[in-house]
């Protein structure tokens, strides 16, 4: 029904960075991600050209004190006074934004909708940063206890442990992988092998590590919530991304080689963890993976490479399991045997993941549309994966109260 | 239909710090909540009673917070833990009895019963170990 | 094109209050708006018929430490698991919720969907409460300087007066018509005429006040934002509000008396007042009328009746000037002259608007919507507009950021 | 284009510590802004530079804030208005060198000058009238 009618015809991004951005506030975020965007369209596009704009920021009040963000990016990308609404899911809002814009394109209202999401994370100290992000938990049930984000991911781990006999070790498999993936993408946090970081470290520090292992088991890699510890979890990162999208009748006005929405799924799961079964799997990401499979006609063996929310490591093991790519208890051993890396079996987070390439909360959701977009394009250099036809996006909020996946193809 | 029902987050807390752990009981299919809800996960009818918990259950999971948001940075590192109760829900809970440097000593399983701890201005629930 | 595609089938909202709801959450409010939703359905309907949720909060971070609230609502509204997102656009939230519900239907994605706001203010003190809300000013340029809602109408207000050589005594025209009006609605926060509250007051305090104009001139009611009075703006109530809509296709099968939605028009303005070149009238409000105007069909002349953004009273002379209905500089005389009463020549506000209806901020849009699913189903009671066919809205986002209109008929 | 300009929120506030009030000037269509912008709000071009205002003009419209935000309590009631700067653009600012009791001293359309305030950390752009 909606599969096909609408098309990415343009992709932009600020890299994303914990001081690289520090001058910048929201607006000028937004912007820069926004003026790449427009670069990107093949056969160039205007403002006057581009009819609403669905934009999200996770925590702007807290950030900047800053809501009713849609407005202000309208007014500062000078595409004023289009349409402008700010969409928000927790961690998968610009997703979300996404999503809503190819309904509007597919309503018929609109022809060209630009979404989006910016973050700027950075002018809050770690302890009320991590606050902030508790505002996406259940209030009076999670938050007054005291659980964070990375607090629920380490629950779920634990739960996972134990249930299928596994370990922490299993982790690093994931965090060294997008770190090797991210060393290769100009738009990433981090652009470095775990290694680099560790005789970085080593070298200032008087320190020793003889390998990857060694350094993460180290002091150095401190617990932020037992089991997890600091490179288990996304960095903290200021960021934006913008995606044009337009009706598959328009796009190729503008390109020749659109890339195309074929399957939408987005389901909201309990907003507490406590009110799951079974605390090993999201179960919002498994119905949302099957709902985007049947509206995109494929199978989860059909996919040529994903990007999974992997805010904290066990959040990627239990995604490509919940995602059917691969057996329940099976996920960590999948990415230790290297079936996950560019070019292995299923190519996961080729652009370095939210562990590597950084979680401006609110951009992520379009920053792995980015990449989709880059690798369905052929543009991904070093990290191009062959053959890519089919890529998929799955987008988490929280602990898994809101999932989102959403496949695309050329 | 009856919308004005008291099973608020407040009636929770309330009934919190007179430690007794409340929920509700779905009078239309039995299904047991906690906290309390005004309509049923289950069978989706807003048609409850209040049902009191034992407060007995079994870690079911668990972590050791060492990164605090501003409001608890003194107390890290702190235990939080998802507990099965006896009744069937599950429920989050601050894990007290418990020292947060020994944690091969905290086992998914270990049977636990609640309790009620003051923090600031609120009643917070926590789990004890059983000994 | 979208034009009748959409339907409401139920509607349903809390009563707006400061003090009723002090017992109750965010949660506990909209599931009290969405069961009397679900009761208001004709031929009744069913968790298992509702496809998705968009819905808003605006500030819910401050008054809560609350975000993620759509996945919150759909899980405690029984919902869950389906999709769920929320909705932001300053005081114009829900309408562009419900906005977004039309497209998402209008695309073939759903049926019916569920859209609504819902705000707890109460949980703050007046200064913090005026802060929290200022964040949907800009933010660097308005806030820092302590610019403030109200002060921006304000400023409106005396840029109206000076150009129109007009007064504040205008302005009472609008609170006592609300007031008057709201004192026939059961849902309203207030439910008395001025005059009576006048009363109420004398006789507690030993004053007397000869008729409205003395009360309204006396120290009883204190500047705010000099030139308005504490009663030319709304209240602090909290409240929510939630409809259903179907396509026009589903619709019957629920109702007998649907209300379609025929016109949307939806425009962002400046985020500052300061960049509008005339500060007596608000650009966005203009040009979202004009496209919910052209979507429908029609002219401002065929509108029977209409909830304006009434924020503040000069706010409501300048929306039925920018809306069409009188002249510039004549809005304030028409509402003298009684040209704005119910069953006058265009019947405005006759919920009591946000003056004295309340103004529960993300909440407020589809409580517009709901009266005017009441008026068109003629279920309007004493407030009854006659031969009410064609109903319209207008929500604006802070100083007129957002604007909003919709269009609906029975 | 270039994205990597320096046309920030930052640096407004950074020239306004300097008592500077700096805006851009469209390279393509001249046309004059203020605050800074990235992009021009006629042509829709980026292609911008600094451009100092003079910081004299007439008042727009004005009011005077009785209920306060709370770290504006202790300051209230203050003066707010904006101004039509003589280059053009308007802008918004804190109103002083006029007491808040007296409204009618306040004119629309009487001049004003540029002043720079330090309030808690920041640096506040303020008017005064010209006399
Ligand atoms: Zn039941
Ligand atoms: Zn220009």
């Amino acid at each position: 029904m909606l599969m096909n009618k609408v098309a990415l015809i343009g992709a932009g991004m600020t890299r994303f960075h914990h001081s690289l951005h520090k001058d910048k506030s929201s607006r000028e975020l937004f912007v820069e991600a926004f003026l790449e965007c427009l670069d990107s369209v093949d056969k160039s596009i205007s403002h006057k050209d581009i009819d609403a704009l669905f934009i999200s920021a996770t925590a702007s009040e807290f950030f900047e004190h800053q809501s009713h963000i849609a407005c202000l990016l309208s007014d500062w990308t000078g595409l004023n006074p289009i349409p402008a609404t700010r969409i928000e899911a927790a961690c998968a809002s610009s997703s979300a934004a996404l999503e809503i814009g190819v309904f509007a394109i597919a309503s018929g209202m609109y022809d060209i909708v630009l979404v989006g999401g910016v973050e700027k994370m950075t002018t809050l100290e770690v302890d009320e940063m991590t606050y902030a992000l508790m505002s996406g938990l259940d209030h009076p049930y999670e938050c007054i206890l005291g659980v964070s984000n990375p607090g629920l991911y380490a629950m779920m781990a634990n739960a996972y442990f134990e249930k299928y006999d596994s370990s922490w070790e299993e982790l690093t498999s994931i965090s060294i992988k997008n770190h090797h993936n991210a060393s290769m993408n100009p738009k990433a946090h981090f652009q470095s092998e775990i290694m680099d970081i560790a005789k970085k470290i080593s070298q200032k520090k008087g320190l020793k590590f003889d390998n990857e292992m060694d350094f993460l088991k180290s002091p150095t890699n401190p617990y932020i919530a037992h089991p997890l510890r600091l490179f288990d979890c996304s960095p903290v990162s200021d960021g934006a991304s913008a995606i044009l999208l337009a009706s598959s009748k328009k796009a190729k006005k503008f390109t020749d080689t659109p890339v195309y929405v074929t399957g939408l799924g987005h389901t909201s799961g309990t907003m507490s963890l406590h009110d799951r079964r079974d605390l090993t799997s999201i179960p919002a990401s498994v119905e949302a993976g099957n709902r985007a499979y049947k509206m995109a006609k494929i199978e989860s063996k059909d996919i040529d490479f994903a990007m999974v929310h992997d805010c904290f490591t066990p959040a990627e093991i239990i995604a490509t399991e919940d995602l059917g790519f691969f057996p329940r208890g099976e996920g960590g051993k999948a990415a230790i045997e290297g079936r996950t890396r560019i070019n292995g079996e299923k190519s996961i987070n080729t652009d370095g993941g939210l562990k590597a390439k950084g979680h401006p909360i609110a951009a992520t959701g379009t920053a792995m549309s980015y990449e989709v977009w880059k690798q369905l394009r052929g543009e991904a250099d070093k990290r191009q994966v062959n053959n890519a036809e089919i890529g998929l996006i799955h987008n988490v909020g929280a602990s898994g109260g809101t999932a989102i996946v959403q496949i695309f193809r050329r | 239909m009856n919308y004005k029902n008291s099973f608020s987050v407040k009636a929770f807390f309330d009934y919190l710090r007179e430690k007794r752990l409340m929920g509700v009981k779905c009078l239309n299919c039995k299904n047991l909540m906690i906290p309390p809800r005004l309509i049923c996960t289950a069978c989706k009818k807003a048609n409850l009673e209040w049902f009191e918990f034992e407060g007995a259950g079994a870690l079911e999971t668990f972590t050791i917070l060492h990164v605090a948001p501003t409001s608890l940075k003194d107390k890290a590192p702190y235990i939080l833990g998802i507990v099965k109760l006896n009744e069937g829900p599950l429920i989050t809970g601050r894990i007290i009895g418990v020292t947060s440097d020994k944690p091969k000593r905290i086992r998914i399983g270990m049977s636990v019963k609640a309790d009620f701890i003051q923090e600031s201005d609120s009643t917070i629930l926590a789990f004890k170990p059983n000994n």
